[in-house]
């Protein structure tokens, strides 16, 4: 009876399938919640168009195709350069704007998917009803979902409502990517927006359950200083290897050592998120590196089981695992391998065939069951393989001699390092040059794939290195997941008004060129210049592989709160929703805006007076697209390094186009310039000189104070004199009156300025929505 | 039978492809363009480019032309000795400035009717050719990298170190003939 | 309270997210269906993987690179070229396993985005409580959701939760495609099994909701005969034409005509689904063709509205149409076009505005306005465009004096005409060539955007084909959608005893070379050799494009019921889940197997003992893709046409390799040869002929009783002498003892296939499952 | 320069590209061949072969070198009069043994050493040929189709009809010599 009355209220009063669930959802959680809710809770496909349109105006999709085809259907390949179409009718701009459609939903659906698993588990082990805490000082425990969903989840179960809501999203939204459904690059952006903010979603449910559940950290600003890099690992004891994204099995495996008493006598170590996650969990794990030193490590066989979860695994770990001898337990749906799955087998058999070799790579989709037998078979197999530990140097070193300098390996690089003649010069005695690839490259392998001679050209390289390896032994503070509300307070203030120049966050994967230190270098002027540096992901990993001229990382310098001149570690990639959450709670405890249910408010008020910006340096993949798509759906700019553009789409302002830089003044409706600020919302550079410039300009915001403005001025001048060596030539459009400007550069660009016929101007309040007008919430 | 291939070997592309030319006859073309500007990458400091000396070939030729540079940010701090028009630029938000038909070019005179691009990164100016080849196929762009560029109209071939320099000076010498 | 309760039942005692939807939907109908449970209700991607496996040991994936590179991340693009590994570690065989997943979930998206869509509208429409019924003779509704989900759906609001479980796995199969995921290509092919599974129940879901709401024919074999073809609407009268798969906005125009009277004075048309569902719901709706006529008609500016819902839409339609100055009205959220969303105006103000032009192209996403708007309009409009309908053959013609012989315009068309003769020809003088193109040209329009010199290609072969699109008519049985109940048991068993030949399934799009006649050949063959011959979307409507000699269709010449030596129209491409419903239909009604939840054991029923196979003769998109793949999972093979290569993934059988074949003898358990039936599972051939030959091979099973697989031979060995003029080679293989041989060939093979070394074998009652020997359900 | 591209404007492949070869080359390479296996495709009925006397030049092909000719099944009619070991054939599941290094040949007397490509439309062939060019790189192909197909490790240039069906009459001569 009961049941029915429920499905009774669904099909008579709701008309999105969605209905019962929603219902549940709210019911529950409006007792004690007096927000009122806002226009878009639970938003669909059509309901923040029109702020995309918006921002799509202003920020207008810039292409460059990789490749001239679309292959995409039977009727294909069709070429479509330089406005040919194909024979669906599409042009090249539709056809990019659909890859970017794709690219952001398979972003969101890793993450979506991600959120469901791990609250599957989490659900399965603490119940349901485990509350969402984020610890006393956190009240707005999910800032994203209350803004997107409408909702406010106090216990876990409240999280499957979002979970179902951003499977139906990801649904409709890949549907828009088959042949012969949108066509047009405006409204496949607008999707890809969509797809983005759903991803930001899912990395905010994926997040707070498992801070919830497992006890990581809940804002501490002084998390424990964890080790990372490849010399950590102790290689004499049993070495466990986590690489995914999904903490379970790794926490599990910690939870058994804890519950045997083993803790201590076996190394845990991760690579990626998981790594940091499992930093979160347990000071003791060890970090071996972001995605860079996946390969390596596991080539150096130091490994006795590799746990591999999800995201983020290379394609090519459970082989290259099991020719060092490692066995490989695979622990998730999204990553099978080919291998057998003995979830349903007895735990002893398991570590019987694992430890005899007769199973060497297997699937266990059961945490638990994973973190037992991982450790049962490390501790049989570790002494089995103390000799398959590390590279033999000198035979590896030998196999250069088969190089013919044909320069395959270096033609295949995707950062272009002359691998090919490192390789070469060693074969003639000098494996100098082989140092140097090692402090730039990717670790991707491509380039020994790609040696018709099997010249094993990573491994050369890393052997080569041998010595580096075992000195990389950095510090890097755990992720300390969300900012506190009271944090907050205390930032809000400053940085709406300016006084914080802004936010930087260093986030996203590790392929660049150049080497990590690039990343460090920008996040070490930033903090310097005490603007609030965010991080995450394998770049919160590869800023801690750098030590300045103290000996001291980066994290060892600068403090971990939330605050002018820091270096915050948020966590692994899901934490990346603290950082859009921070700057929505801004908007919510700083300004008093509701969150609930009201997006385009919230975004509007972010894209024109939060100066925050995002700097995803390496960002490589899909996920990483769908971050950065999801960051700018809510006003937050974003800028790539160089290897970016390979995500063949940018959003670009024209600052010098007046009228794409109107605002409606709140205060009188009035239509008015605001000023190119920012200036884009996703643009790729090519240094890093470039990227602090812009980043640097890219935190202004049409509401600055004049105080604020000048601030902010003051570092985009000084930075550009420091790196350009020159004032900006556009200065002129970020100064809306004299006291803009700071008293010790004023007349001199008063003067330069005024020349060019720069007027003053009002500062608006500004908005984008028109409804916003007159305080109009 | 020789082929022009991209350097990268994943770089394939087509049916439209750069025309090879040799550095004399990149010399002679640019000669004729009207309003010329040459984009700078980011790279431009990078070894490669330092030992052949390119920052003096293209001090050169901006002389011989009085060509426009673009200048991506990071690197303009090199190019102070240069007199001429010169900007510092993000070269994407540059592209998306060439695309437009309606710029009118940095001094508000123009569009440009010949672009040269140099200094970036192999997969970056690749993108960025590909972006004018496929959005302003009118305009004509030119590449002088050591290795081709199959997105823009005009490349030199593959070309060892050497041949490269050297082709660099015969391509200035060209150009000042 | 109560909704506690439920919360409270889901967190304790279902471990899956969607436990709460699933507890709900079983409780309902747990009363009255006696069913027991099977092993795998609602299957996760996990679930069902064993049976996969045993497919693809099989049927082994068979990879056709259509690039060599792979460009899925910003580490690319990455050339993989025989045997080199990307950046991320994939090789080849990982990309295209990960393509093919791609492309499966990419069309399981779109069925259910349509389902969810259609579920939407009806619900709100006719209630949650509208019944889900099939007709008096239809018992069996949903026998794919029954046997997939487990649940028994007894009214429009019992397919939610299908909806929901679909979206659940779409977003965890997109997700493990994502770089960094699955690595092994067989673990993708069984994901992208699982994907084809979710769109076969997705398209059930979609079209029993609207059969049940919208009083569609109900498994009538004799539905009326409906007029298709480019010359069968009035262009005299106001025009409304109807692109895509979703009829609410159409059938909302037909509602509307009735409630004012207005019905035969305008004109209702469609091309594809919609047009196949429009001539479901009523008798007066055209059908201009199939996807290839889809651009040719916009252009000839016939329609004064177009309507565009979703998928299967040109890219170019929208731009095409305002051309020639038709209004548009794009009706839902996959496709918006970057148009003007006008849904909340006031519906006179919309039509003034498209009448006058003002507002050439709209979204409005609500079929019934759509309606009212779509007629209102096409009245205002079609006087003021009367002289804009059809082409100036003239000046059209005259543009061919602009070619130049380049062949671009040939060089790009999918299928190689050589157009650019053609059109050269015409231009000195002799169209002849053009009315050669036009029968076999798929209307794609590359040539058109191809064309340096702006000829506009394909209008010019049409314009010269004036007087053979005016003589495009024909007719068409209406799609009746499910098989009866009593049908099957009819022929349940002649099928599984092999008497009837099997049953043969032309589906999919209109991408193939030379022409639809082929279609219709193939058709009439096995309807003539009295097979059961079913078709569904644009095949359906490409076989009634083809007269006998004596004027008639294959729908007027042969009968419509589902038994030997019929024509059976399904319906648009949704309906294609009756032909598989109708096989799962034999195994329960027939062979009485339980349904619900029982996956495997019904495929294995379908592998060894049914015999039918599916013809997609032009095979194009992702959702023909994922269909095919779907059924393959179901144990239904599927042969492609040429074309069809370019889906890059075949399954297929190796006939000698004696391994491959063995079955459990449920009898006893022991191992046994099967013999290789069917020998593929998803293959391209390149003739009809080769189709033809194929499928009367694909028919046989293991199970065939001697009488039957007699039947199959004769058919088999006949087929081959009539087109390859010679005896199969491979006859010895299905031959399992001399009863199977037809009398008039039996000496002359016995005879060879003894040289051959042919022993006969007994027949088995064949097994890919232990768990079904001795009987064991 | 001249270049070798790809018929289908849309079918650029690489970096691995067919080299392109004379017809007399090909004659002489057919000859050199140990097992020549001869794949003709479904469409060898069609105008343009049976204009250019394709099954003649076949006939004399098989006549010369023994080779086994695995013939698209839906044409297989046409070749009643080739008495020489011949097999009607799905191209696609030809393709799939070929690529298994232990398939023994139709006669079960050891694999084919060179694959001669002809009589497919473009598409299709050009997907076989990637089939092996990519799973079974050791295998040597060549097509003697009137277009190039960079998928081939050997290919005629794009030519014209005449130029083609001279070729193959050098193609055989060639061989016959
Ligand atoms: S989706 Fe369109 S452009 Fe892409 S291959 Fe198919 S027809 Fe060509
Ligand atoms: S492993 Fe390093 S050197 Fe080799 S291709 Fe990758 S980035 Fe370049
Ligand atoms: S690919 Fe191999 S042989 Fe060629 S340069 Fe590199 S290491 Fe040497
Ligand atoms: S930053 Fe990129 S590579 Fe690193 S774990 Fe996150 S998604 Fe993976
Ligand atoms: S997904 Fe892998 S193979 Fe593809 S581009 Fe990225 S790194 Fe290369
Ligand atoms: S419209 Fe017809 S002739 Fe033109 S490219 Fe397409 S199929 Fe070929
Ligand atoms: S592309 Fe144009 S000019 Fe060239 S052959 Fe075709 S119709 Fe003639
Ligand atoms: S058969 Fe293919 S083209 Fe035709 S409506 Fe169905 S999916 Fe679309």
């Amino acid at each position: 009876m009961v049941t029915k009355i429920n499905i009774k209220e669904l099909t008579s009063s709701h008309l999105k399938i969605k209905g019962l669930e929603l219902t549940v959802g709210r019911f529950v959680e409006s007792e004690d919640w007096a927000e009122p809710m806002g226009p878009t809770p639970y938003p669909t496909i059509m309901d923040l168009r029109e702020w995309d349109l918006k921002l799509l105006k202003r920020y207008q999709p810039f292409y460059s195709p990789l490749s001239d085809f679309c292959e995409f259907c039977t009727f294909g390949k069709c070429d479509l350069t330089a406005g040919k179409r194909g024979a669906c009718g599409i042009d090249m701009a539709g056809h990019i704007g659909k890859w970017s459609l794709l690219q952001s939903v398979m972003g969101a659906s890793a993450h979506t998917t991600h959120a469901h698993h791990l609250l599957n588990f989490l659900i399965k082990q603490y119940g349901g009803d485990q509350p969402i805490d984020l610890g006393s000082e956190v009240e707005i425990e999910a800032p994203i979902t209350r803004l997107i969903t409408g909702i406010k989840p106090k216990k876990l179960s409240d999280l499957i409502d979002v979970v179902n809501y951003l499977e139906g999203q990801i649904t409709h939204l890949l549907s828009a990517t088959a042949t012969g459904q949108e066509q047009n690059y405006l409204d496949y952006e607008s999707k890809a927006l969509h797809a983005g903010m759903l991803d930001i979603l899912a990395l905010e449910v994926a997040d707070i359950a498992q801070i919830s559940a497992l006890g990581f950290p809940k804002g501490d600003a002084e998390t424990p200083l964890i080790e990372v890099g490849m010399g950590v690992v102790e290689r004499e004891k049993p070495v466990i290897l986590c690489i995914g994204h999904n903490v379970a099995p790794g926490s599990e495996v910690i939870n058994y050592l804890d519950e045997t008493g083993l803790y201590g006598q076996i190394e845990v170590a991760g690579v990626c998120c998981t790594a940091s996650d499992l930093a979160r969990f347990s000071k003791g794990a060890k970090i071996v590196g972001p995605i860079s030193r996946q390969l390596r490590f596991i080539r150096m066989g130091i490994a006795d089981v590799v746990i591999v979860d999800q995201e983020c695994v290379r394609a090519d770990v459970i082989e290259e695992a099991v020719k060092v001898g490692s066995r490989v337990i695979a622990t998730s749906d999204q990553l099978v391998g080919g291998l057998p799955n003995l979830t349903n087998m007895d735990e002893d058999t398991i570590v019987q065939k694992l430890a005899s070799g007769d199973a060497k790579a297997v699937v266990i989709q059961d945490p638990v069951k994973v973190g037992r037998v991982a450790v049962k078979a490390a501790q049989l197999i570790a002494p089995l393989r103390a000799n398959q530990k590390g590279y033999d140097k000198d035979k590896v070193l030998a196999k250069a001699s088969l190089c013919s300098l044909c320069l395959s390996c270096t033609k295949n690089c995707p950062i272009g390092i002359n691998v090919g003649l490192a390789v070469n010069t060693a074969k003639r005695g000098d494996p100098s040059l082989l140092l140097e690839v090692f402090d730039e490259c990717l670790g991707c392998g491509r380039c020994d794939s790609s040696c018709p001679n099997d010249v094993p050209v990573l491994t050369v390289v890393d052997a080569a290195s041998e010595d580096k390896i075992k000195r990389e032994r950095f510090k890097i503070r755990a992720g300390r997941g969300p900012i506190k509300d009271t944090e907050i307070r205390n930032v809000g203030r400053p940085i709406v008004m300016g006084e914080i120049p802004g936010v930087v966050v260093f986030a996203g994967c590790a392929n660049y060129p150049g080497g990590n230190n690039h990343l460090a270098m920008m996040a070490d002027e930033f903090a310097k210049r005490r603007y609030i540096v965010v991080t995450s992901g394998c770049a919160a990993l590869d800023i801690a592989r750098y030590k300045d001229e103290n000996g001291q990382t980066l994290y060892e310098k600068y403090p971990g709160d939330f605050d002018a001149g820091c270096i915050v570690n948020l966590g692994p990639c899901v934490s990346n929703a603290h950082a859009v959450g921070a700057v929505v709670k801004i908007a919510s405890i700083f300004a008093k805006r509701n969150l609930r249910g009201n997006f385009e408010e919230i975004a509007d008020y972010i894209l024109n007076r939060i100066g925050a910006v995002a700097i995803a340096w390496g960002s490589q993949h899909q996920k990483a697209m769908s971050i950065a798509t999801g960051a700018n759906r809510f006003g937050i700019p974003v800028i790539l390094g160089p290897q970016g553009v390979k995500h063949r789409r940018a959003y670009l302002g024209r600052s010098e186009d007046y009228g794409r830089w109107l605002v409606y003044n709140a205060k009188d409706g009035q239509l008015v310039y605001g000023g190119p600020s920012p200036e884009h919302l996703l643009c790729v550079v090519e240094t890093p000189e470039e990227a602090m410039v812009m980043a640097s300009k890219m935190v202004m915001r049409p509401n600055d104070t004049p105080k604020g403005r000048m601030i902010k001025i003051s570092n985009y001048v000084s930075l550009h004199r420091q790196l350009y060596g020159c004032l900006p030539e556009d200065l002129h459009l970020f100064v809306r009156d004299e006291n803009d400007l700071p008293v010790t550069i004023k007349e001199e660009v008063l003067q330069i300025i005024k020349q060019r016929g720069w007027k003053p101007i009002e500062i608006p309040d500004p908005t984008l929505l028109s409804r916003m007008v007159m305080g109009g919430r | 039978m020789s082929k022009a291939v991209p350097w990268d070997e994943a770089e394939v592309r087509g049916p439209k492809l750069a025309y090879t030319i040799t550095p004399e006859n990149c010399g002679r073309m640019i000669r004729r363009a009207k309003r010329l500007l040459i984009v700078v990458g980011g790279n431009i400091l990078d070894e490669e480019y330092t030992k052949a000396g390119t920052l003096h070939i293209l001090e050169r030729i901006v002389k011989k032309t009085n060509a426009t540079l673009a200048i991506s940010a990071g690197v303009f701090k090199a190019f102070h000795r240069f007199e001429d028009a010169k900007y510092a630029v993000n070269v994407e938000s540059l592209v998306d400035r060439l695309k437009d038909g309606n710029w009118m070019g940095f001094d508000g005179k123009g569009g440009y009717d010949f672009i040269l691009f140099v200094g970036s990164l192999y997969p970056f100016q690749s993108m960025m050719l590909a972006t004018l080849k496929h959005f302003a196929p009118n305009i004509r762009t030119l590449t002088i990298e050591r290795y081709y560029h199959p997105n823009a109209e005009f490349s030199l071939e593959n070309l060892s170190f050497e041949r490269w320099r050297d082709g660099l000076e015969a391509l200035v010498k060209a150009l000042e003939a």
